[in-house]
Parts: C-alpha cells; structure tokens; sequence
C-alpha cells in the first residue's frame, strides 16, 4: 500500500496550516422542516414506542423515527444510514445523546415506509441493523465507554456486556411499559466516562486487585513521585527493592488501603491492576439526572460483584432483569428507580429484589459515608 | 467468510434482536478484503480483522491488551488524538498502533449525508473505518489508526471538510448540547447557538492545554437535562424561566378529560387506567403549588420551581414561560478521586442572549482565572470548590450570596470570620486584658 | 464560721468509705398513683396549658401541672418547691427534662387549689415564681447551661439570655398556639451542652477573634504540644517569641485559620478568647430530635452574629420573636420549624422573615459542606 | 434589702413574667444574711452576693469572670466535681472558689421533699445554696463550694444520704432517661429500670477515668426521644416494637367524629377548624401506610416505621404493639470538633429486659473495648466510627450487615475488598502478567 499525502508537508508543519476553526456550523445540517421551524415548536406526542411527531405553530410537522445504534459503527454501516437518510428524508438525520439514531420526515404518510425498511434490514447472524424504540416510559439505549476495544483502564469490556443486556432488555426498547424511563449505562473502569454516576441502573468495571509492580520499569520508565500523589489513600511509597541482584528505585503498595481506583496506573504503565478473576462489574441503581419532580442523584452500588463471565455475562443480566421487572411491577406511574426505592425505603428494596445485602454495601469512604447511614429509628421490618 | 483470528467468544454476540457490533466490524473487515472501490488504504489492511482478535484474546484472559497511550499527536495541539497501542503487536500488526481521533461534532448531531458521507471516506481510507457515533463527551471518535496518519487525517479535515478537532488532555473538552430549539418545545436557551458560539469563542483552550485538568461545558435546554450537563459537566447551563407557565385550559380540561393523551403519549404501552389529573399531576407537583377544580388549572408560579412535571405530562396545556434564560451549576464530575459531584447552583438566573457576553466575562473567564491560579495539577473545579470553599467562589466572581445557592443553610456554626468584619479588630493586649482577668 | 467536720478523716481517707452506691433508687420517690400505676397507663390528656391528666387501665388518674423553674434554683426556692409538694402532692415532686417542675395529684379536684396556690406566688418584683404550662403544642422552658454564672469558655451569658426570651415568649408558654412543639434551646459556647444543636430554636454564644496570646504563661504553664493537637485548623504553630527581653516557647496562631471554637483554650488557660464586642450570639433553627413524621434534624444557622447587648439582649429577643411568629401563621398543623422551613424551601424562609442571608451561612466547613449546597435547578425566586 | 454589690444590670432581669434568677439569688443571699436558723456556714457567707457581683461584671465586661478550673475532686474518683475558680478572688472572696459538684440524679428525677429537702440543708451548709435542677446531662448540679468542703460533703451524700456522685471527666457521664413507665402510656422499655440497672453495674466507669473521652448513655422509652437521647448520648436505647399497633377502633371512629381532642388536645388553645383524620393523619403519615374508609382504620404496619405521629394524634385509638424492645443508635454528639453528629441506627431491635445482659455483653462491652482499644485522646465514639468506618464497628461486635442501617447504600463504589475474599488472592507473578501484555 502506497503512501498518499493529503497534502501536508513535514517539513513545513506550518505552510499554509489551518487550524481553530471549529466544527462545522450546526444548521448546515438542519432538514427543512427542522430550519422552518426552528424554535416553534408546540408540543410532540409519542405515536408508537419509537416514532414521535413534534408540531410546530406553523402547522408543520417533523415525525421521528428513531433507531437504536451499537455507537461502535463501521463506515460501512454508516453508510448504510446515509442511503436511508436518501432514501426518505431528503439526506439528513441525526444522533441522539444516547447513541441512537433518528431519521425525520415531514409528513406522515412516509412513516409508514421508513419503519418498514428500517426493521427489514437484519444482520448476517439474525440481530436487527435498525431496531425502532428508545422513547416514552421504556428503557433506551445504554451509553457506554470503550472497554477492550480501546482504553487501556477497563475492569470489563463495554460493546460485549451491553449488547448482552440490550438482547435481555430489548422488549423493554421497543415498548413503553415502564414507569417512567429507565436509563442504563455502562463505564468500564471508575473514571466513569459517561453519566453512568447518575443512571437508574449503571453497570461499572471494577478492579479488586492492587496493582501489580514492574519494578525495572518502574525504575526506568515512571515518574515516581507522581505515582505516589496519585494515590487517593497514601497507599503508594517509595521502596527500594533488588530484583535479579541489582538495586532498584521503586514503590510499595500498602494493599489493605488499596481501594483500586487505578489512579495510580493511569500515572505509571507499571502499575497495572487488571487480573482475570478481580476485574469485576458491580451494579449500581436509583441515578437519575433530570430535575423532574426529585432533584438529580446519585446512583447507589446494590451488588457489590459480579464476575466477568464473557461472552454475555449472564449473572449481570439476570440482576438487571430482575431489578428492573420488581421496579416495573412496584412503582408508581412517573416514578423513577430511585425515587421508588427511597419511597418504598432501601431495606424494601433489598427484600422486593432479593438481592443479599452485605457491608460491602454500606459507605466506609471518607467522611460523608456518615451522611448515608441511617440517624433515626424510622425503618421498615425486612 | 474466514478470517485472520478465529473468534468463538465473539461470534456468540451475533444473535439476538439488538444490533451487534461484532457482525459490524466483520463487516467492515469484510470489505476492506473485498476492496470493491479499490481504496489505498493507508493503514495495515488487517486492521479490523487484528481488532477482532486481540478482542478475542481479552474475552478469553477478561483482561485488556491495550497499552498506555503514549502523547501523540497534531503539530500545535495539545488534543484530539488518544494514543493507543496493542501489548500483543507481533499477534495483531494492524493494531500495532489504534490512535483515536477525536473529531468535533456538530452541536446537536445533526447530519447530512453528504458530509457524513465525507468522513466515511476519510475514514475508510486513512483509518480502521471503525468509529464511534458518538463518544460520550460528544465528539465524532475515529476509531484507530497509525501514527503517520494522524497529520495528513487533520489536514484533510481542515482543507477538505472544513472540520476541526475535539478536546482531550487538561483542556477545554469539545462542549454540547441537547437537540434543544431545533425540534423541542421546551428549549429556553438557543442551546446549538450557545454551544457553537462558546466552541468558537473558546478554540485556543480547546485546542491548546493551559488548565490544571479537563473542562467540560454542557448546554441543555431545559431542566429535563437531556445532555446530562448537571451531572458531567464543569459548568452547566440549563435553560429555564423566571415569569409564569404558559397555561391552555382548553387544553387541560381536554387532558382531564381523557381526550389528550398524558406526557405525549410516552406511557401508552400499558394499561395505567383512565388519566387522573388530580392524581397525576396535582398530587406530584413537588411544591403543590397546582390545583384542579374540575375545570380550572390554577398555579401558583411564585412557589412553583419548574421542575417539568407538569408540562412533560401535559405538553399541549403547558409551556415553559417567556422570559427565558438559564440557570448556571458548577462542578459536576465522575467520582475519581474523592466522589462524584452533581453540579452546584452557582447562577440561579441569568439571560443566555448571543452573543453572550454577560455569561463569558461574568460566569465563566472570572471562574478559570480562579481556577488556573488555585488548581492543583489534576483538580477538577467541583474539587477546588469543594477545597476552597463555595464563599471563594463568590469572591473570585463577586456573586451576591443568596439563599437559592444552597439546599438549607449550614448546620455547622463554624463561621470564618475576617477580622474587618469584627469591631475592633483582632490586635489586643494581652496585658490589658490581664488586668481585668487575673491569672 | 468554725469548720464542722462531717466525719471525714483527711488523714484515713479510706477509713470506713462509702463509694460506687450510685444514685437512689428511682421508685423510692413515686408518688402512690404512680407506684400503683407504673407501666400500665392508657392515654393521656392535655386539659389546659400545662395541666395533663395520664389515665391508667387500672382507671387510676394522675394529674400533672408543669410550672416552669429557672434551673438555676436556690435553697430557698426549692424549699417552697417542697412546701407546696407536702401541702397537694403527698410530699413527692418532679423535674422534667427541660427543667420544669411538675406537681401530681391524684384526683381533678386537687388541681385547682394546686394551680391557683402555685400562680399565686410572685417574686418581689413581679415574675412568677411559677408559672403554669409548657405542654403541648406551645412553646416550652429554655434548657440551657452556665454561662457568666460558672462557665470559663462561654462567649455570651445563659440565665440572663434566658429570662429575656422567656418573658417574651411567656404568651406562648401558657398557651399552645403553634402548629406543633417549638423547642428553644441555649449554649453559650460551641462545645453546646445540651441538645442545642437539635432544636426548633438555638442560641448559641459564638466567639469571633482568635485567641490571646499570654506567652510568659504558655511558657510557664501550658503543655505547648496539647494546644496544638487540639486545633481542628491547624491554625496553631510553636514559636519562640521575645517578651521583654527574655526569648519564650511559646506558640503563633495563623488567625485566617482560626476557626474560634476555643478547643485551644480548654486545653490551655494561656489562649483566652473572650472578647466584649468579638463574643456574640448567633441563631441556629429548624433542629428537632423527635423522629415524628420526619427523622431528627441539626438546627441552621439563620443569623450569624447579634451582639451581646446586657441585660436582655433585645435584638435576640425580637429576632426569635418574628421567626416564632412567622412560622406560627404559615406552618401546617403538626409540622416542626424545620419540617415547615423544608417543604416551603430556605429561600423563602429568609423571605418570609426578613432575615437576611450573606455569605456566612454557606457552609464552608469541610467536606460535607457540599451537601448543604444546591444540587438541582429547583428552587424559589424571590 | 442592701448587698455588698451594686447590680444595676442585673437589676433589669427582676421584672416580667417569667421567674427571675437574679431575684432568686439575691433571696438566698438575703436568707444567708439573715441566718435565721442559725446555720454555721461552711462556706463564706458572702458567696450569693459575691456571684451577683462578679455577674454584674460579666454583664458589664461582657465577659466571663471564671478562670480555668483546675482539677479538684475527691479521693479515688476522677470525676464528679468540676474545679472553678475566679479571676478576681481580691473584689470576690466569697466566690474565690466555686467548684460544682454533679450529684447523680435519681432516674427520671422523682423527688420525694424529704430527699430534696435534705440536699437542701446539706447544699445550704457546705456550698452556696445554689443549684441547678438539673444540669444538662441530668445531674443534680451543686453550684459553688470550696476545695476543703469537696471530702465533706461527699462522706455526708454517701453515709447520710445513700447518694453517690454522678459523672465528668473521660469517664462513663450520669445515664438519664425519659420518665417511661412511670406516667407515659407509649413507653416500650422500662427507661428507670434501665438507666438504673446500667448506672449500678457500670459505677466503676463512672467514676474511674478509663476511657479516651467522656461516654453518655441516654434512654427513651419511644421515638418520641424526651430525653434527646439520639442527639446527644453515645449509646442512645430508644424503645420501639416490631409487631403491630394496636387499634382501638371505636376510639378512631371517635376521634374522626370529632368527639375526642386530637393530639390529647395539645392543639387547644388555636381553632384549627374540626379535625380531618384524612388529613391529619392518613396524609401526614410518612409511609402512607394507614387507610380510612369513613368507618375503619386500616394500617399496614409492614410498611409502618413507628413514626409515633399516629399514635400521637390518637392516643386512645392506637397504642404501641406488646413485642417491644428498643432500637440502639451509636455516636451522638455535639459539634465539637467536627461536626455534631446524630445516632447512627447500629442495632435495629433487641429485647430490653432485666438484666439486660445480651445488650451489655453484646453491644456496649465490646464497643467499648474497641474505643479503648482504638480511640484517640478525646476521641468520641461516633468520631471512631467515622474515622475507621462502620464495617470496624460491625467486625468488632459481629453484627451481620442490614440494610435498616443505612439510609441509602453506597453511592461511590470505592470498596474495600480483603485479600481473602478475591479469588486467586493477590500475590501475582508481573514476569507471568508479561507474558501476555507485553510493555
Ligand atoms: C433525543 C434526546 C435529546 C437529544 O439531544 O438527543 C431527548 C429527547 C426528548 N426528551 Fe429527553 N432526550 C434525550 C436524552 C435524555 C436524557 C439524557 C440521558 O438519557 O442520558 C435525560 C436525563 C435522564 C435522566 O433523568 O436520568 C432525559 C430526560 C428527559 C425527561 C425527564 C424524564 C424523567 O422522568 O425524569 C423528559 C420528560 C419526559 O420524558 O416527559 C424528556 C423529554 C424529552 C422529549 C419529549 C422532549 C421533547 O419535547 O421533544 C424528547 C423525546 C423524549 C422521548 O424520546 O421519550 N427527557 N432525556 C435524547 C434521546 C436519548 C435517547 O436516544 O434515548
Ligand atoms: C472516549 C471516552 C469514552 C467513550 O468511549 O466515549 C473517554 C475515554 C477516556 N477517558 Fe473519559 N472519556 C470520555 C468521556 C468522559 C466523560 C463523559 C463526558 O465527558 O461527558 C467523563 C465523565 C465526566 C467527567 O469529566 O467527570 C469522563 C471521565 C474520565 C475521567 C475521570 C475524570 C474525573 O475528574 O473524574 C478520566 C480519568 C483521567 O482523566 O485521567 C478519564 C479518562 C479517560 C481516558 C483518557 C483514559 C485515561 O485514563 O487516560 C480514556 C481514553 C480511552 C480511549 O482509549 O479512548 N475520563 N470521560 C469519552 C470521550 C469521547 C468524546 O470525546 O466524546
Ligand atoms: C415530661 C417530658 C418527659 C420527661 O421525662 O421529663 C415529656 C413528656 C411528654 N412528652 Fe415529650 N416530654 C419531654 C420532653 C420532650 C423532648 C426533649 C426536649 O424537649 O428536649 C422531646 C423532643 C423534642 C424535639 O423533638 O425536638 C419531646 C418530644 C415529644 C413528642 C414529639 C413532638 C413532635 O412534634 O415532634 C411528643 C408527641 C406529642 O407531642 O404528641 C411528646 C409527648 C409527650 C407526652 C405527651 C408523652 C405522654 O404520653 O405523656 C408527654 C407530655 C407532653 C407535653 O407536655 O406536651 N414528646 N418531648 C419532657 C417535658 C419537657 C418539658 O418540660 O417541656
Ligand atoms: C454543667 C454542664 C452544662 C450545664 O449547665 O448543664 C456542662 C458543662 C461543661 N461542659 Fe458540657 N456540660 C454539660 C452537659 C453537656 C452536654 C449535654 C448532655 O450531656 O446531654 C453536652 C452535649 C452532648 C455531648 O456530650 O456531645 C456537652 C458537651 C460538652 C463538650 C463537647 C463534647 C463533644 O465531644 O462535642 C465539652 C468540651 C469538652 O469536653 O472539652 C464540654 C465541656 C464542658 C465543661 C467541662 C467546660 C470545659 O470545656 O471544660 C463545662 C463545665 C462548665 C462548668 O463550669 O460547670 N461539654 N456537655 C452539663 C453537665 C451537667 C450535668 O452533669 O448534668
Ligand atoms: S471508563 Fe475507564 S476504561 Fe472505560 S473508557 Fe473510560 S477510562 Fe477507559
Ligand atoms: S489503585 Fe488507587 S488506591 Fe490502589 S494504589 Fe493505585 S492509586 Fe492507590
Ligand atoms: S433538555 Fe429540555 S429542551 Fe433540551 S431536549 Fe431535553 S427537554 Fe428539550
Ligand atoms: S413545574 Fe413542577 S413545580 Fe412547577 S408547577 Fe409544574 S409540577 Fe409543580
Ligand atoms: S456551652 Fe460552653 S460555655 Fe456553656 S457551659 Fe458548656 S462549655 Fe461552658
Ligand atoms: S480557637 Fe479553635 S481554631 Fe482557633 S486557634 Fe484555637 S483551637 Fe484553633
Ligand atoms: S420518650 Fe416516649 S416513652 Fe418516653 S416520655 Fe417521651 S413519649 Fe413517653
Ligand atoms: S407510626 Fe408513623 S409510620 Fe406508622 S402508621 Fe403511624 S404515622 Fe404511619
């Protein structure tokens, strides 16, 4: 394969180099319905799971039918979308928040036909190229993070586990049966990249291993010092150790006070955590992020481990799928996860679930942990 | 077709209903080994086949084998390209290298095929042809390539598609926003106009790190946060309204009535029973400042703290008020390193008109000047808040303190007083305080 | 005044001593209907301010008029305590936690004489020597601590703080108006002795200049160390320091960081804090210990500083006054200051009270401050 | 009636309602200079006129006039009496010293006048005459004596009066307890017996200085808390019950007919317009756990929390159930140093019966062995818990995890995993690590 310029010399990083301009201006991108109506929008309505009208006080209409992306997607694919997009609506569409995809038309009559053949495309193996759903009181699309496509952090991967849940959750994508809408996401180490923070339900990586050390490299290749302040808990420190008879400067890692945040790796490749049997996903709950009805919240960790049980971690989805038919069957219409769980009280939540409760459970990490614990005699038999 | 890796774990993720990303990637594989337009690719053929190897080998050890990444690179910036490289290159050449690029979407990721199209054959040509739509910040994430390709991808963009890149490092992160005015009718703030106009405004600190750690400005349009800024973000800006809800009682007794569909319909897969006004939305209101008389909606929009509830259930009776503008919130984060922080209101109110000078020299350059100075290396500004202390905050911006800013006052009498605020100072004798207290 | 000996032998003071017998016996001291009646009570009634009648199953009653009492109480006072005890009560008498006497009778028709003889008696310049009520939902007796009278940390005094605000809030005290217990406590320096800190009401004396420094006598007297360990700021560092001519260890205090709480000057004599115009009173509200409807909650600071203006701290007085008034006309029944200032949201509690906010009642005291700060895009303009 | 100082000040607090301190210490220091029984005082006569005099200073100076106290006590305690000195013993001999000595209050402070008398005499002949009924820990508060009356005045309590002295210092503090029983229809353990039983058999802690810092134990007999027990004891017993409510249906019927007071009539002097039992009861209930047909008082006490809020309104149609027992809560305590910290729910239920041994052997033995153990000088136990975490305190007593102990789990997911409980422990080989992922 030859080598082609773009035009760029590197000799001359500088000639005639553009650079600061930005991302392309937004409404270059705006079907005609989307540019007419900008800002005048009245009110929507969700037609089917999947498909929504929003009406503008000019009497256009925009009708949305939006699909559900894998987020990693091949230019092929991709193009796929674009001949669609051709196909139906004038040639454009858009991305949601959550990684799905939406193709807007401006009349009703051509819904029909693009659902149809956005639902007649299937993958080799039977999986849907376009599934339709995503909206109203059901469960959407999981944003998730790299995971071993890429990042070199990941406690599990993320592709792998969230196509598995979203095969198990699928009914849940293409209907509104939910009380309220249900948001998962998935991070796969605790830089948490995504909102997994605040999700009904959040599926996390999780390392339990202090990270191992590579002492020589250590010696040659990391910056000490930053290593050691990288440590949330003071639990790295300088060591002098000998390995194969020569002297080396290193660290030593107090393992009781590791709590295995990778902080520490992120600051020195020789200091990896991952391991085949302590990478783990733990499942946190009751997040939510709008300011509808509760303020927003935090996530709550409800089962502390769960083992990587590649390729479709069925211990994770069968949690998810339990957690979710008790909410779907117990709360009340509106109410989400979280707001359920406090209403009905956490111990509640523990018997309805059937999840064991254990003191991994409960906050031992720095002083607000006391703030989550329980100062009143108010609380439920279980 | 047979390829390079043989891949059982892999090959069990390409049944069930939900799109599957292995079938895709075999794909793309596919038709590089097709090569039906006769591409030069640039990169190492084998790129997707390699990937879905070396992801075969981690389902196999559930460990990653991506390395560190090293600082690569465009000349002149300090971002946009993540370094990666396989631990496993001899098994997997074509991702020796797999660099990502991160490209700056378009606010609200609008497309039109032509330009995507466009990045497609980029793509295809000088990387894996494998991308992210969309990383979680937002950007466009061009999914792997070789280091040699990264100058001529930029070079490209910015002469060819007129496109620039995207934030990584400690730099101002690629800013975003929700679909907002373009098609929802509760946007209180031109979020796609903000966005793009804060995006140009702010391109050296894009581009260019000069920050004690990333900085992530998210913009949604109403308190639904659709974009989740409140939760991921340094400063949000969430669109709200300080006059009255907009009220169509036709409207309300038509949704009292049965005849409308409540929240737009988005409960209609199962049965709830006849609509209940009074149950629904009465009842709910977190302030209770709604009533219902059977034919009037009354509301009393002074204790009302436009939470949604009632419009999102009731969208044809109920808009956002007219006199517009957003509330601002500081310091949200993931939990690294000591817990997650959900943004702080720091501006309950402020008009969000372009080309909004108020919020740029009032809220957010007074904000990093602080920031730049006290940051410690890797400290968020949720952290410095937190260290420093919210009355700082105030200081640094000259903020009146007032009492929306928090959830309840402090419980903790322990106030810092400055000595110019106490009569008489701080200087004393002790011995004239002697004479009156003996020893 | 010739010594009297007890019988006490300083030179055996081991000689026939009596130690660890602790306290008597509580039901030495019950007054037959209680005796008779212990632990099978049926209910209770609250017939007029400060007079309840408890019913038992055995059909037994016993009758209850709480008067109020200044705690600090002489001889004198506690012997017409008695007096009035042996003429009604059968001898027998008791103390409530919040420091009101309470007299029994076993039958209504005693409760009459008892109350007209106990409002009958006045002090020389008018007050009551004991007033009727504090029961129900009115207003209660202040518990508070030493103060001037014996304290050596207090930064504003109790007794006389006390009588002041009783005698405004006397009104409340006989009558039971509010929409639920308004509890009133008082500590004149942080260490709050007493349940202040949970009270519908604080006032707290509050010092707000760092300590003085008596170098000659940290030298001479003080365990330099322990004064350091005790400051929770750090404020406080070892140092030589010259004082007339002579070269002194002694310590610095970095005032920035000074926090005023005095622990410096409980572990050292040589670190007085007092000051006229520094020491002031500062209100905390919206407290409760009760786990009524709502768990128990820590009182806000809502003012934080009002002078200490002897002898009957009128801007104290008038403030308390209108929070008890405003929260008296907007409160629902049953709901508690802090339950009430909650649901209506802080915001327009300093709205409805006029108090104004400033910068001090953020918290900005370590890391839980973060808690008490906004989290949500919910709140009240006003 | 002339005294040795001029209190113009003080003089100010004699008038308005509510009885007057100030009026009250001038009539013992006039009863002492009268002496009409004769009295050979102990102390100097003029004690009562000296503390108005040095009071009056205070109010002057704004300032206290006590110095620091130094130790005093009597022989092999190390508590119960605290040192208090003047700092202007030449202007106020007869406050020179003012030493209080806490005498253990009997439970629930029941007083027959004989005991109170006696005290009485034996205050007004070796101290001032001043007291406090009761301090805030609940002693019997003698107010001001002198160092050489201390010995005596403890041999005249133990051998005249059988009474011992109560708590101060790193010691176990005077147990108190609501008044339960005695004439409260809701309480749920007998609080006197308890507080009692404890003060007796724990004398030695209560006496002897052993711990790191002072240590309350406080007793309610409901959730009503009368004695702030959950605010402010280390060890808060709070008694509850864990079957149903019993339920007097005729009296509710009653009740919502408006024929009975709600409340025991505490509401009574304020028209608050007839009584809703929807309103005022169902509603406010937290758990929205009862029902009212017009005609039947349903509850689900599954769901129940024992608010007491019900019981409360309705004294006579809903009583506590008979299973009884009490809750413990750990660490209670004022601000001191960083942050007042409420009872944190470390023993949902447990039995409460004579001798209490399973709440001895099982709960406050082995805490407090840990706090010996592992407390700081001046460390309270709810500091402890802080600082090493509530799973130490569940290793070291054994109790098993629930979640009735936490309000909400964890929201950061930073767990400490034991090497044990990780398969394949931690020992690993890097050289084996590397030969899979290469540097
Ligand atoms: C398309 C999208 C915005 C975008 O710029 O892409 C969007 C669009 C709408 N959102 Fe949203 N929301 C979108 C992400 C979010 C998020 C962010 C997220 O999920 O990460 C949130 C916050 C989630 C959370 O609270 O945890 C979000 C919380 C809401 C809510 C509040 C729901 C609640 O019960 O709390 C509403 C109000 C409602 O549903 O009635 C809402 C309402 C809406 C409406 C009805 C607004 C309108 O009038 O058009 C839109 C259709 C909703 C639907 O599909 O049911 N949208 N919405 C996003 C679609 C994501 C997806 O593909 O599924
Ligand atoms: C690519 C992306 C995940 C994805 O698959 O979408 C990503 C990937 C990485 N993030 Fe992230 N973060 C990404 C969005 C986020 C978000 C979400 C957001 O921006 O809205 C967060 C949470 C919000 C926040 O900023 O707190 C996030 C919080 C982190 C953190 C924790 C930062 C913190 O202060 O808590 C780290 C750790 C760090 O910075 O060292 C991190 C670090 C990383 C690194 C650079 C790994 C590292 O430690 O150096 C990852 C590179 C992976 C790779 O190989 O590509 N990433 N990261 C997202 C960026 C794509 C894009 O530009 O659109
Ligand atoms: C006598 C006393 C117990 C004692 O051992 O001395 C007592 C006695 C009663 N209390 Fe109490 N409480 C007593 C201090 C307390 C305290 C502690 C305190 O004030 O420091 C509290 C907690 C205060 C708080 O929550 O901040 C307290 C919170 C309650 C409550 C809950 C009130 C609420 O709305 O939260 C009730 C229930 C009620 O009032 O109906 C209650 C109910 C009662 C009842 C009705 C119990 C009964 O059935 O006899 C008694 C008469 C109440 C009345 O006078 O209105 N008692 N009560 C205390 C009288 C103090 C005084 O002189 O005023
Ligand atoms: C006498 C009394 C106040 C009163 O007028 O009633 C009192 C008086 C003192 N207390 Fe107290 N405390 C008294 C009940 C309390 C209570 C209330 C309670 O026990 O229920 C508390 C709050 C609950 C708690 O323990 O947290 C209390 C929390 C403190 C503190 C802060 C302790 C902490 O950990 O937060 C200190 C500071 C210290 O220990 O150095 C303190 C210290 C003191 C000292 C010894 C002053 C000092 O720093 O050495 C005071 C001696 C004053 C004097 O001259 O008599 N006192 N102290 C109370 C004891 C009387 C009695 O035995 O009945
Ligand atoms: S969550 Fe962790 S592992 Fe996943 S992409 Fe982000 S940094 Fe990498
Ligand atoms: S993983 Fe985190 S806690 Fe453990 S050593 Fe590394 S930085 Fe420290
Ligand atoms: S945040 Fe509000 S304005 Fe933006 S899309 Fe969501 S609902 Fe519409
Ligand atoms: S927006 Fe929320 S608070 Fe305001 S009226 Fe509607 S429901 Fe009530
Ligand atoms: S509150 Fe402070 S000043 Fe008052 S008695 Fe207690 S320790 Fe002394
Ligand atoms: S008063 Fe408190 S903060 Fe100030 S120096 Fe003394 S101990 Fe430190
Ligand atoms: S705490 Fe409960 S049992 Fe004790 S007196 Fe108060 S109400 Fe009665
Ligand atoms: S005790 Fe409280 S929670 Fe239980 S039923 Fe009565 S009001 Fe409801």
């Amino acid at each position: 394969m030859a080598f082609i310029s773009s035009g760029y010399n590197p000799a001359k990083p500088m000639e005639n180099r553009i650079t600061d301009i930005g991302p392309r201006k937004p409404d270059e991108f705006f079907p005609p319905v989307i540019k007419n109506n900008y800002g005048k929008w009245l009110y929507h309505e969700i037609l089917e799971p999947g498909v929504l009208v929003h009406v503008s006080e000019t009497g256009d209409e925009c009708y949305t039918v939006r699909v559900g992306g894998t987020r990693l997607m091949s230019v092929s694919h991709l193009r796929e979308i674009c001949e669609i997009a051709d196909k139906h609506c004038d040639g454009y569409l858009r991305f949601t928040t959550r990684n799905n995809v939406e193709f807007m038309v401006d009349s009703k009559d051509k819904v029909a036909a693009l659902k149809e053949d956005l639902l007649s495309r299937k993958q080799a193996g039977g999986c849907f190229k376009f599934p339709v759903g995503g909206s109203g009181a059901g469960i959407t699309n999981i944003v998730h993070t790299q995971g071993w496509v890429h990042c070199h952090t990941p406690a599990t991967d993320a592709s792998g586990p969230v196509k598995a849940t979203m095969d198990v959750l699928f009914d849940e994508f293409t209907s509104m049966k939910m009380p309220a809408k249900v948001k998962v996401s998935l991070a796969c180490c605790l830089n948490m990249c995504g909102a997994v923070h605040c999700s009904d339900i959040a599926i996390l990586g999780y390392h339990r291993k202090p990270p191992l050390l590579d002492h020589e490299y250590l010696d040659k290749m990391c910056e000490i010092p930053l290593a050691i302040a990288a440590c949330p808990t003071a639990a790295i420190k300088p060591a002098k150790v000998e390995v194969g008879g020569q002297k080396l400067n290193s660290v030593s890692v107090k393992n009781e006070r590791c709590m295995f945040c990778g902080n520490c790796y992120t600051m020195c490749p020789s200091m990896p955590l991952a391991d085949t049997e302590g990478d783990c996903v733990v499942l946190m709950v009751g997040g939510k992020i709008s300011n509808r009805v509760s303020a927003p919240k935090f996530s709550k960790v409800v089962v502390p481990y769960l083992p990587n049980n590649t390729p479709r971690w069925p211990e994770v989805t069968d949690a998810i799928k339990k957690i979710v038919d008790v909410y779907a069957a117990d709360a009340n219409k509106y109410e989400r996860l979280g707001d359920w769980a406090e209403r009905i009280g956490w111990e509640k939540f523990f018997e309805k679930t059937g999840l064991p409760f254990s003191h991994h459970l409960i906050d031992d990490f720095r002083d607000p942990a006391y703030y989550t614990w329980r100062q009143t005699t108010q609380f439920k038999f279980t | 077709m047979e390829f390079k890796h043989k891949t059982p774990l892999l090959d069990q993720l390409e049944t069930g209903p939900w799109p599957s990303f292995v079938t895709d990637i075999k794909r793309e594989a596919e038709s590089r080994k097709k090569n039906e337009n006769n591409v030069e690719y640039q990169v190492n053929p084998d790129i997707c086949e390699d990937l879905l190897g070396i992801l075969e080998l981690s389902f196999e050890h559930k460990r990653t084998h991506w390395k560190h990444g090293g600082i690569v690179g465009v000349f002149g910036y300090g971002g946009g390209v993540i370094g990666r490289y396989c631990d496993q290159p001899e098994m997997f050449p074509g991702v020796a290298h797999f660099h990502t690029i991160r490209v700056n979407q378009p606010a609200s990721k609008f497309y039109s095929t032509e330009f995507l199209g466009a990045l497609c054959d980029l793509w295809e040509f000088r990387g894996s042809g494998l991308t992210n739509m969309h990383g979680s910040t937002g950007d466009i994430v061009f999914l792997g390539t070789f280091t040699d390709q990264l100058e001529e991808i930029f070079y490209e963009l910015t002469h060819n598609l007129n496109q620039d890149l995207g934030g990584s490092g400690s730099n101002l992160r690629t800013p975003s926003c929700c679909i907002g005015k373009a098609r929802c009718e509760w946007a209180c703030m031109d979020t796609q106009d903000i966005c793009y106009n804060f995006t140009m405004e702010y391109q050296d600190e894009l581009h260019r790190p000069a920050f004690p750690y990333k900085f992530k400005f998210k913009f949604d349009g109403c308190p639904n946060c659709c974009v989740a800024s409140i939760a991921r973000s340094d400063l949000s800006f969430i669109g709200t309204w300080r006059d009255k809800i907009r009220i169509d009682q036709k409207a309300a007794a038509a949704y009292a009535g049965g005849e409308l569909a409540p929240n737009g319909g988005a409960h209609a897969s199962r049965d709830w029973g006849p609509f209940d006004i009074q149950k629904e939305v009465i009842d709910i209101c977190p302030t209770g400042c709604m009533a219902w008389d059977g034919k009037k909606l009354s509301l009393n929009d002074k204790e009302c703290t436009r939470c949604m509830h009632c419009i999102a259930v009731m969208p044809r009776a109920l808009r956002p008020g007219v006199d517009t503008g957003c509330s601002v919130l500081a310091g949200a984060k993931a939990p690294i390193l000591d817990g997650a922080q959900m943004g702080t209101l720091i501006v309950p109110f402020i008009k969000a008109e372009a080309p909004y000078d108020e919020i740029k020299e009032q809220v957010v350059e007074p904000i990093w000047d602080w920031w730049m100075e006290e940051g410690k290396n890797r400290e968020r500004l949720g952290e410095l808040i937190k260290r420093q202390g919210m009355q700082k905050l105030l200081e640094v911006t000259g903020f009146k303190a007032v009492p929306q800013m928090v959830q309840e006052p402090r419980s903790n009498p322990y106030v810092f007083w400055k000595e110019e605020e106490v009569e008489g100072g701080w200087k004393r004798d002790i011995n004239e305080f002697r004479k009156y207290h003996k020893r």
